[in-house]
């Protein structure tokens, strides 16, 4: 059996509960709205950058605790990355949670979400910031993980 | 008080466990589990008697023709129809409330004629509506819940305008568990000659539902909802309403004679169904009504009154818990948050001890939106559940809080 | 050859006596019977995993929504689908293309659009049709039949003029069994522009289908015809199509976010999946398709062939016996007249021999008309048939003909 | 088992394939049309009248053996009788061949009827002729057994 222990982490409940990069982004040079049907959550994703490196990274609205934890920690891992940075880290992120990806190929910080992986009906939170963050930045203005 | 341990003997699917849990099943309203005798009729018609119904003249078609309208017949007679004909057999309560839409009201409704329906209706519900008014440009009006759950039914009234040609509401809500005055609700739609709906999907597995008293001209509902397979349901509706109505589809048995040149329709219900029907839903769905007979509706809402009333005390005894919509007329669905921990977590770490919740919209975002939620939790009660189920769901919400509250 | 006796041991229904004789079952174009292991897929369902799906985060439910879109998956490759997406669930066949007729044809079609049908389609493929006829100004052209039963490819060509904007066909004919060349139709009728919809019906539990290598945008398919449920089939559509579509019904699964102002669809297919689906009934459809997988369709159709051969010789050995369109390209259908006796009464005492045939127009009157008969007989056959079946055939038409011939 | 013997009798295949009364009355006073979808017969019945009195019964058109024997012998036994004990006859027909009827409330050459009861699929075939009349008599066109 999963272990609960390995979903909600302290760190994860702890960003969960104290996000530090909730807000909008000034100047906000890409936004993007992330919609996760399944429990109904909505967020908002912004970015600063200069040129191809990202300034910084915001977001709002409510999630659950995995899905606002992973936004916090997004947020955190990706400023001054470059966008094809963060286009590397989501992969690895995706292969972590969803795939046969080790916490070897992701920042240490997003290593806490290892434990995901054991609920695939939370794969989706997880990953609804990182979608909704692709989507802001190649310009389209929705993205859903349904 | 009713022996549940009994009862819930003959639903296998109850008897597991999730991890190192026993499976507690509060998530009913979504679908209710299936008693044994459910899955032995349908067994048995594929074992013994499974071939296509209708104009068959060999002995498995024949069985299975009369096992299939014995259903209708059966179920018609749990609701008070006036005659089996008045049921027609549909996938589910969208199918049914789809079928209202296009076969009665498409052809009928146009520019000024107003639907109305209420704001805590299911999608299923709404959406069917919303595409008519599309196609005919008519329009859609809502009428407002109280901070109870029950329905404004002083805005009803004023609602209640000429204008208004077809209203449709839900029996039993399935997001806060209101039961509905529905009976009330169709007479004062009748007195502006509106047409009226009634969404039964959550009522007719917990409480006695006389379709005549309640004076519908339709009623829609979901064989998988009480007890019966998935992927069958009924629409109800007044013979003389049906014998009026288009064709919902084109197909096999729902046509007296085809040729290229003229075609003419088969009688009520057949009319509505169009091509192989479920069969073995059928069957099964009418195994599912007898079952609920043998344990009689007053034993089930009492049952389950008894449930809902604990089920609110355990949940009010946990510092953060908010119960939503607690009407006083209220089926056995207990919606709730819980302060500071969203639903979607809470889902998960009850899941983890072993009870079954639902969490999220339920499908009726609007009526979510008057709250002020995205999301909310739902336990959904059945005959088959204990008091200790309950205690099971207060612990489980007692774990959440500790890990995220 | 195949041993079909170990084949038939995994039937069930197949292994009973009508009267004193033992059940000789060939009306499989009606519905075939069910293998063990798709009971077995349903019962496993209803005792284990039974819940609602989507959106459900307790594991019954991750587990139902699991199953239900492996079920999704089997098919879309069983049928060389592009992707499951393209699967949508439905009720059967004539559900299928009563979506395409409505949902696709209605909004695009009208006044001088012509569709095209042939004379051999079920009344599935042919009212859906003249709803839309008549609801669009649309008009309908039927091509001929040869005598053979095959299809008249020069009327066909000759009928094929810019104005078609869609053209139906059967890919084999339930009442004579025809296999139509529906890969060169498509490619005919795509050079003038018009969309193809290819009623798979008959053909999928019994040939191998590639719907790319056909080039169709539609296919049709019912999961009873092909060793699964009732209940449940799949309209396959091209992703791009299905993308453009309306909706079909409205309500729950079918909308991504709902509310009162504006309502947006959910993706394909779900946004045609209104309402609970028939949850069952695709698990066991998935168990069926794995079924056929594991005979293989080569040895499906040999076997067949080899008994249809084998039929027809039995039945042309008995005076007074007529096939009826008989082509070259059949399936295992074999559709005959008995001299001076009425097919009603042929399956009267075929069935008090055990044997169980269909009689009356099989919803083809058209084809009926074609061929200047009111009814015609129809002996089905299946992987599970054997030589002693056709035989047991052969006795019973002669004890028709001693008693009324 | 029911007995095909009981429903095949002599007396029925003989006028199923002889039928003594196929044709049109003349005069026409009533004509009805009946439709079994089952099999899809079609039958036509006609009547002569003398004020309340049949004077002639004809019926025309494809049936099965059941279908033609009884519409056959329906006109035999209603030359001659009122349109009262028509419908009355009807009433002891039916009650022969779905209910609980025995053969002594029928006309004798009726009789023969009697093993249909056994075969339920087949009941619509012996009474289509019969509700056919009924209809011809009330001036409805159509009659179905559906
Ligand atoms: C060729 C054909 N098309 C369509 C159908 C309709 O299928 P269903 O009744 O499963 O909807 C049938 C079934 O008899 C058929 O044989
Ligand atoms: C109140 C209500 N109406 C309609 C429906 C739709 O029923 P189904 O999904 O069986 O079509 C539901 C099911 O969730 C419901 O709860």
């Amino acid at each position: 059996m999963s272990d609960l222990r390995e979903l909600y982490l302290e760190m994860v409940t702890d960003h969960a509960k104290n996000p530090r990069h909730r807000g909008k982004t000034d100047p906000c040079d890409c936004i993007g709205t992330g919609h996760n049907p399944l429990c109904g959550d909505k967020i908002v994703v912004t970015i600063s950058l200069d040129g191809e490196t990202i300034n910084d990274v915001k977001f709002d609205g409510e999630g659950c605790a995995i899905s606002t934890a992973s936004s916090d920690l997004m947020s955190e891992v990706l400023r001054g990355k470059t966008i094809q940075d963060a286009k590397d880290i989501f992969h690895g992120f995706h292969e972590l949670v969803a795939g046969d990806g080790t916490a070897e190929s992701v920042p240490k910080k997003l290593a806490v979400f290892s434990g995901v992986r054991e609920f695939p009906m939370r794969v989706k939170c997880a990953t609804l910031a990182w979608h909704t963050l692709i989507a802001a930045i190649e310009g389209n203005k929705e993205a859903s993980t349904e | 008080m009713l022996n549940t341990e009994i009862i819930a003997d003959s639903f296998p699917a109850l008897h597991q466990t999730i991890g190192d849990n026993r499976l507690v099943y509060l998530d009913s309203a979504a679908t209710t589990q299936k008693p044994q005798c459910v899955i032995d009729a349908i067994v048995s018609y594929y074992e013994n008697d499974n071939a296509n119904i209708h104009r068959g003249v060999h002995t498995l078609s024949q069985r299975a023709t009369q096992a299939h309208e014995n259903a209708r017949v059966s179920i018609s007679r749990l609701l008070h129809a006036s005659r089996p004909e008045e049921m027609v057999f549909v996938r589910g309560a969208t199918e049914a409330i789809n079928l209202v839409a296009q076969a009665f009201a498409r052809p009928r409704f146009g520019e000024g004629d107003v639907i109305l329906i209420t704001e805590m209706e299911h999608h299923s519900n709404i959406v069917p509506w919303q595409l008519i008014c599309e196609q005919t440009g008519a329009s859609l009006e809502v009428v407002p819940v109280c901070d109870d759950g029950s329905i404004d039914m002083d805005a009803y009234k004023s609602l209640l305008i000429p204008n208004v040609v077809l209203v449709s509401m839900a029996h039993v809500s399935n997001a806060i568990g209101t039961i509905n005055p529905v009976k009330e609700m169709c007479k004062l739609a009748k007195e502006v000659g509106a047409t009226t709906v009634v969404d039964g999907a959550q009522a007719v597995g917990h409480l006695q539902v006389d379709i005549q008293d309640i004076g519908c001209d339709f009623y829609a509902i979901s064989g998988h909802k009480m007890f019966g397979p998935t992927g069958i349901g009924c629409l109800y509706g007044k013979y003389e309403l049906l014998q009026e109505m288009e064709p919902w589809q084109g197909g096999g048995d729902m046509i007296l004679s085809v040729s290229f040149e003229e075609t003419t329709w088969n009688d009520v219900p057949f009319k509505f169904e169009a091509g192989t029907p479920n069969i073995a839903g059928a069957i099964g769905f009418g195994a599912a009504v007898s079952w609920i007979q043998e344990i009689g509706y007053d034993e089930i809402f009492k049952h389950e009154q008894e449930l809902l009333a604990y089920g609110r005390e355990v949940l009010l005894a946990i510092d953060g818990v908010e119960l939503i919509g607690a009407s006083k007329q209220n089926a056995g669905v207990i919606a709730f948050t819980l302060k500071g921990v969203h639903p979607h977590d809470v889902g998960t770490i009850l899941d983890h001890a072993g009870v079954a919740i639902r969490t999220g919209n339920h499908c009726a975002e609007p009526l979510m939106k008057r709250f002020g939620l995205a999301a909310t939790c739902r336990a959904s009660l059945c005959i088959y559940n204990t008091r200790k189920d309950l205690d099971y769901l207060g612990v489980g919400i007692q774990e959440a809080m500790r890990i995220l509250g």
